[in-house]
């Protein structure tokens, strides 16, 4: 049966042509139906994604609408996958064909995708077929848009791996001054001195966004400072999961300090998962608890203001850090110190001063000074109409 | 025991790690990528039971320390039961009473509220515009430069159209330039925080032994 | 130490801020005053592709054009949104067009709902004939293709349960062929999917309305001529208004208030389905009604009024810290002495 | 009665909107009623959408499918998966708290590495490109803009010539101003600090004062509930 269908659209393919004009005898069409079809695998996917490409090529009049059915497998009613009704003008149509569309009726990844003209009627039905193509699709091991990231990525492990070694032999970096991190001490000493507490919002990501994951490792060395002190920190969070490891943390950092008495896993609690719930609640208890000191470091959306004029309100020093762009000018305007974008992922490292983590941000900056240079090389060329690495390298 | 409760995890992290990298560059796992997908959701599906235990720890701790405020831990109980009561059985149901007290409480309480505590906003970027946009150093005369014309551009009028031109230079050039900026250096500590945690360099988040 | 001004100033406590803007804001809203805005050439181009669509149905009777309206909007954005689609809809209905609608998630169901039989009883429209309401176009990408050739096979029944098929507007609109424009009122990326599915796959005019904030992203497309014009933000929305106001002036040519409580007076009401809206008019959703029409210039009064007060706000704080620094530098001047 | 009925709700809607904007005055106990109904309703509603919308969907109902679908591979790993985030439940007891490390390894770790990729797309590749180029296609530095300034030398050409040049050489100075490990005798990085602080207050102002107007909607949109929908019911009720 396979073989048939294959044989026949090898005859389809040589003499479509002919086919055209055989079937003219069985329908009233005044004229040969034309056009140009081409059907090609997408490349790049999972062997789902289909190329068409469809030029009209009669005359306006005597064609006004065709209709394009792409199948999979073999052309029958079921196998359908989606079909187009095109208009007859001078161009060429290019649709971008899913072989795997309907959730209705999954089928396996298709390996073979067909597709079929038919001269249509002003009601949109087929009137006539009079083309058809087809193509096996192939599923491919590497997306080559990515490849930039994939290359990336494999730089910054080459330089991960340089400067961890070096790191390992005790060469010292040197790493500028942050000062929003520089702040973090006076802060927690302020709400010491004044009897206050601290607050800790680890944004409202949940742990799939690496802001929040960011945010946890800030915590383990800010609550090290803090039990120094033996001043409450509080960490009301907005998600269960960021929750448990909030926990762990501020545990764990306790511990380290041998303060293992401070921990009350109270003092870390989950609110609600609401957006401004979360943010009514959080800064209801900054107006009745009156914190010395407040850091907002994390993911924020437009709530992070409401934290930081609250926060504002009751006179505690805010430190505040996020990786939304948009809401970054809002905790310059509102907060006394803010990590401005990368300076929260590099804070981690800053504090705790690990070796480990202090040689990654080298390889950070050395990855960074490559990309500069790529833009510059990048500008350079395409002044001359080079698009080597727009196209290739730097993708849209 | 450091086996199981510190290595093991550990290599969870770095296998589930490398795995969702390598999903996203070979195309023809994409049917796997998608199972992987929903699976991950499934993780999730019962943190909420120990959230709403740390909730209910929290308040219970909060009525034995301040009793005289114990009303609003049963008005926030009280309204936790209805509500999940009412979604749980309304939300999917076409009519009947827990329909329309699903349907009420979701319209007049929850998306009023919601909207309210957003419109907030409009209070607090005024009071820390008064506040920031002070001549106080070089840096804040910028911002306060910049932020007062666009602020004038935008309602613009007559002769004062000469703001609402400045507004779009300075939202299509420097601010453009400074957020690209910032994303590009956001987007590579991302990247080095993503990676230091696959490598083990970073695991504050398992917590100690 | 007697309180210098520039201290009463600086030291102002947050509530009365809050407490000004409160009133510069409601004031307009009491006071019902309407800011006349210049009209910008984004929405003029827009309202001009709605009157050609008019002219070009004045002229083929037999072969009239529709508009395809998107709900793609959520609760959150309803503020900015809204006074877009209440005068794009009189627009629409003022110059009896075709008007098919749709929306593309659960939750924009019944703010689309709402709004379209609210605007469609200021005009007798008739369910069915001048207007449908389609209902969920979910997955979206979906319904944008196959409304290249016929969208009524994916909708089966429209949003009120009836057949497709027997829907005599359904019957003469189901594709992009017979619809002049797609008319988008959105706070998401959604004008993107259509420029992506209709306009470049079948030539589909499409014209947006869209938030203040979102808007910066599509100006791009405006100006390359992707769009048929833009209502940016609460201001395109007046402006929109306005134009419309106009226009009904001069195709009503009466009091409004005469014209509402007229339109369902002398006529057959029991022919008319109160499915979609009841056919009479009170009194007092009269006087909605007529405050909707002037509910985006209403906002931007109250929007002119906060810009204002939030600049002499910053004026003042600035003249009051001058001072404050110009005595504190005399004053260690005169110590150093 | 039914009067009551139709008021009632919008009626509760205005109350909880007033009881919020109380707190802009101070902190009271109204602020605080509507603040704990919100927190109660909201994780209500929470629970139930992980019951309608995770475990349901996401959970029992593939796994039931792919059982009747002779599918046992699948419906095993999706079991192992409920199996795994269950363990959450051992943070009831100090002793067993730490099994609950593993879905939160697991979590951490896919998204860490699942991220990369799409982050080096949209934040890294997709805006340096866009550095070197306009969207059509036009260099960044597009020397026919000059060409056509010294042609016909007025503001709006010269403007035009001059904005991709003021954008590349503001993202690179915002670039190196947030160099790390480079000392600060390091003469690229200290000529660079001031101006890059010049582009990014700029920037934070205009964004700032741009999303003003759109904070401002909110609330006339909360005072348009109160002042026309809200009023018009309470008039139609009152009155007939």
């Amino acid at each position: 049966m396979k073989r048939f269908v294959y044989i026949l659209v090898i005859i389809s393919l040589l003499f479509s042509a002919g086919f055209a004009e055989e079937a003219e005898n069985n329908n009233e069409l005044d004229f040969t139906p034309k056009g140009k079809l081409e059907i090609k695998d997408k490349g790049n996917d999972d062997g789902t994604g289909v190329n068409v490409f469809f030029r009209p090529q009669n005359k306006p009049e005597e064609v006004k609408y065709y209709l394009l059915r792409v199948y999979y497998k073999s052309v029958s009613e079921d196998n359908l996958a989606a079909q187009y009704r095109i208009e007859n003008k001078d161009r060429r149509y290019k649709f971008n064909v899913s072989l795997q569309k309907r959730r209705k009726h999954p089928y396996p990844n298709s390996r073979k995708g067909v597709a079929r003209v038919y001269v249509s009627n002003e009601k949109g039905e087929a009137v006539k077929a009079f083309l058809t193509e087809s193509t096996n699709t192939s599923a491919s091991w590497f997306n080559i848009n990515k490849l930039s990231a994939f290359m990336g990525v494999l730089l910054f492990l080459l330089f991960v791996y340089i400067f961890i070694k070096q790191a390992r032999r005790g060469v010292e970096f040197f790493i500028r001054k942050i000062p929003g991190l520089e702040e973090l001490d006076n802060a927690v000493g302020r709400a010491t001195e004044l009897g206050k507490p601290i607050y800790y919002i680890p944004g409202i990501g949940t742990t799939s966004r690496i802001a929040t994951l960011a945010s946890l490792n800030i915590l383990a060395p800010v609550t090290r400072k803090v039990a120094k002190f033996a001043t409450p920190l509080k960490v009301p969070n907005r998600d269960p999961v960021v929750m448990s490891i909030a926990q762990d943390v501020v545990k764990e950092g306790y511990m380290a300090e041998g303060r293992p008495d401070l921990f009350n896993s109270n003092d870390v609690f989950f609110l609600t998962r609401q957006q401004f719930a979360f943010a009514g609640a959080v800064s209801g208890l900054f107006k009745r608890e009156k914190p010395g000191a407040v850091f907002l470091l994390g993911k924020f959306y437009a709530e992070s203001l409401i934290f930081a004029e609250t926060a504002n309100d009751v006179g505690a020093i805010q430190i505040a850090g996020t990786d939304s762009v948009s809401q970054i000018p809002f905790f310059i305007a509102a907060c006394d110190y803010t990590l401005i974008g990368e300076e929260l992922f590099a804070a981690s490292g800053y504090l705790s001063g690990d070796p480990l983590i202090v040689g990654t941000m080298k390889a950070q900056d050395y990855l960074k000074a490559i990309l500069i240079v790529l833009l510059f090389i990048g500008i350079i060329l395409n002044i001359f109409d080079i698009d080597i690495i727009t196209k290739y390298i730097l993708q849209r | 025991m450091s086996l199981w409760k510190r290595r093991l995890p550990l290599i969870c992290t770095i296998v589930f790690g490398i795995m969702g990298f390598i999903l996203q560059l070979v195309p023809a796992f994409k049917s796997f990528l998608d199972i992987q997908n929903q699976w991950m959701t499934i993780l999730f599906g019962f943190a909420i039971v120990i959230g709403v235990a740390s909730l209910t720890k929290y308040h219970f701790k909060k009525i034995r320390q301040k009793p005289e405020e114990r009303i609003f831990s049963y008005i926030t109980f009280s309204s936790l039961i209805v509500m999940a009561v009412a979604t749980l059985f309304g939300m999917k149901a076409e009519t009947g009473i827990f329909n329309a007290l699903y349907k009420n409480l979701f319209d007049y309480v929850y998306v009023p509220l919601d909207a309210t505590i957003f419109s907030l906003l409009a209070f607090y970027i005024t009071s820390a515009a008064f506040r920031a946009f002070k001549a106080s150093s070089w840096l804040s005369t910028l911002l306060l430069f910049a932020g007062g014309i666009v602020m004038l551009g935008r309602v613009a009028f007559g002769p004062l159209m000469v703001f609402g031109e400045l507004t779009q230079w300075i939202m299509s050039v420097p601010t453009v330039a400074a957020m690209r900026g910032i994303k590009i250096g956001i987007g590579l500590g991302m990247m080095a925080t993503s990676i230091k945690i696959i490598l083990g360099i970073e695991r504050s988040f398992l917590g100690g032994e | 130490m007697k309180k210098k001004w520039y201290d009463v100033i600086l030291q102002i406590g947050k509530p009365y801020i809050y407490l000004g803007m409160f009133i510069v804001v409601v004031v307009p809203f009491l006071a019902k005053c309407e800011m006349q805005t210049y009209e910008t050439d984004i929405s003029k181009t827009m309202y001009e592709k709605i009157e050609s669509i008019y002219k070009y149905n004045q002229k083929n009777a037999d072969s009239e054009m529709a508009i395809l309206f998107a709900f793609d909007y959520g609760p959150s954005t309803t503020p900015e949104n809204d006074p877009m689609v209440y005068s794009v809809l009189r627009h629409i209905f003022l110059r009896e067009i075709p008007l098919l609608v749709w929306a593309p998630y659960v939750p924009y169901l019944d703010i689309a709902e709402t709004r379209l039989n609210r605007i469609a009883k200021e005009y007798k429209a008739i369910y069915g004939k001048d207007y449908v309401f389609l209902g969920l176009a979910y997955p979206v990408d979906a319904y944008m293709i196959s409304t290249g050739s016929d969208f009524r096979p994916l909708f089966n029944t429209d949003y009120y349960g009836n057949d497709v098929y027997s829907i005599p507007l359904l019957s003469k609109y189901y594709s992009y062929d017979n619809l002049g424009l797609v008319v988008s009122i959105t706070s998401t990326s959604m004008p993107l999917f259509w420029l992506q599915y209709a306009n470049a796959l079948f030539d589909q005019e499409i014209s947006v309305g869209t938030t203040a904030v979102s808007a910066a992203d599509f100006y791009p497309f405006v100006s390359s001529g992707q769009f048929q014009g833009m209502l940016a933000g609460l201001k395109g929305a007046a402006e929109y208004e306005q134009m419309v106001e106009r226009l009904e002036n001069k195709i009503i040519n009466k009091d409004i208030k005469v014209y509402l409580s007229d339109l369902y007076r002398d006529i057959d009401t029991s022919q008319i389905n109160k499915k979609y809206f009841e056919p009479k008019f009170g009194a007092e959703e009269i006087q909605v009604a007529i405050n909707r029409r002037s509910q985006a210039r209403r906002g931007m009064s109250s929007q002119f009024g906060a810009h204002i007060y939030v600049i002499i706000l910053i004026l003042f704080g600035n003249l009051g810290y001058y001072f404050k620094n110009k005595e504190s530098n005399k004053t260690t001047v005169t110590k150093a002495r | 009665m039914e009067a009551i009925s139709t008021l009632f709700w919008p009626t509760v809607a205005v109350l909880l909107t007033l009881a919020i904007y109380t707190f802009l005055w101070e902190d009271n106990p109204i602020y605080k009623v509507a603040e704990h109904i919100f927190t109660g309703v909201s994780v209500g509603y929470m629970i139930a959408q992980s019951w309608h919308n995770i475990i349901m969907p996401k959970l029992i109902v593939p796994t039931t499918n792919y059982f009747s679908n002779g599918r046992y591979l699948l419906a095993i790993y999706f079991i192992i998966g409920g199996l795994i985030g269950l363990l959450y439940l051992s943070r009831f007891s100090e002793k067993t708290s730490w099994l609950s490390r593993y879905p939160i390894a697991i979590t951490v770790g896919f998204y860490a590495g699942f991220k990369i990729v799409p982050i080096w797309m949209t934040n890294v590749s997709k805006q340096l490109n866009a550095t070197i180029q306009y969207p059509n296609g036009d260099s960044m530095l597009n020397l026919k803009m000059f060409g056509k300034f010294f042609d016909n030398p007025t503001w709006g050409n010269f403007i035009s010539a001059i904005n991709g040049p003021i954008i590349v050489i503001g993202v690179l100075l915002v670039l190196i101003y947030f160099f790390f490990s480079f000392s600060n005798d390091n003469i690229v990085v200290r000529a660079s600090r001031k101006p890059a602080l010049v582009v990014l207050m700029l920037g934070f102002g205009g964004s700032f004062g741009y999303t003003f107007m759109a904070r401002i909607s909110l609330f006339i949109g909360r005072m348009n509930y109160i002042f026309s929908d809200w009023i018009e019911i309470l008039t139609t009720t009152l009155g007939g």
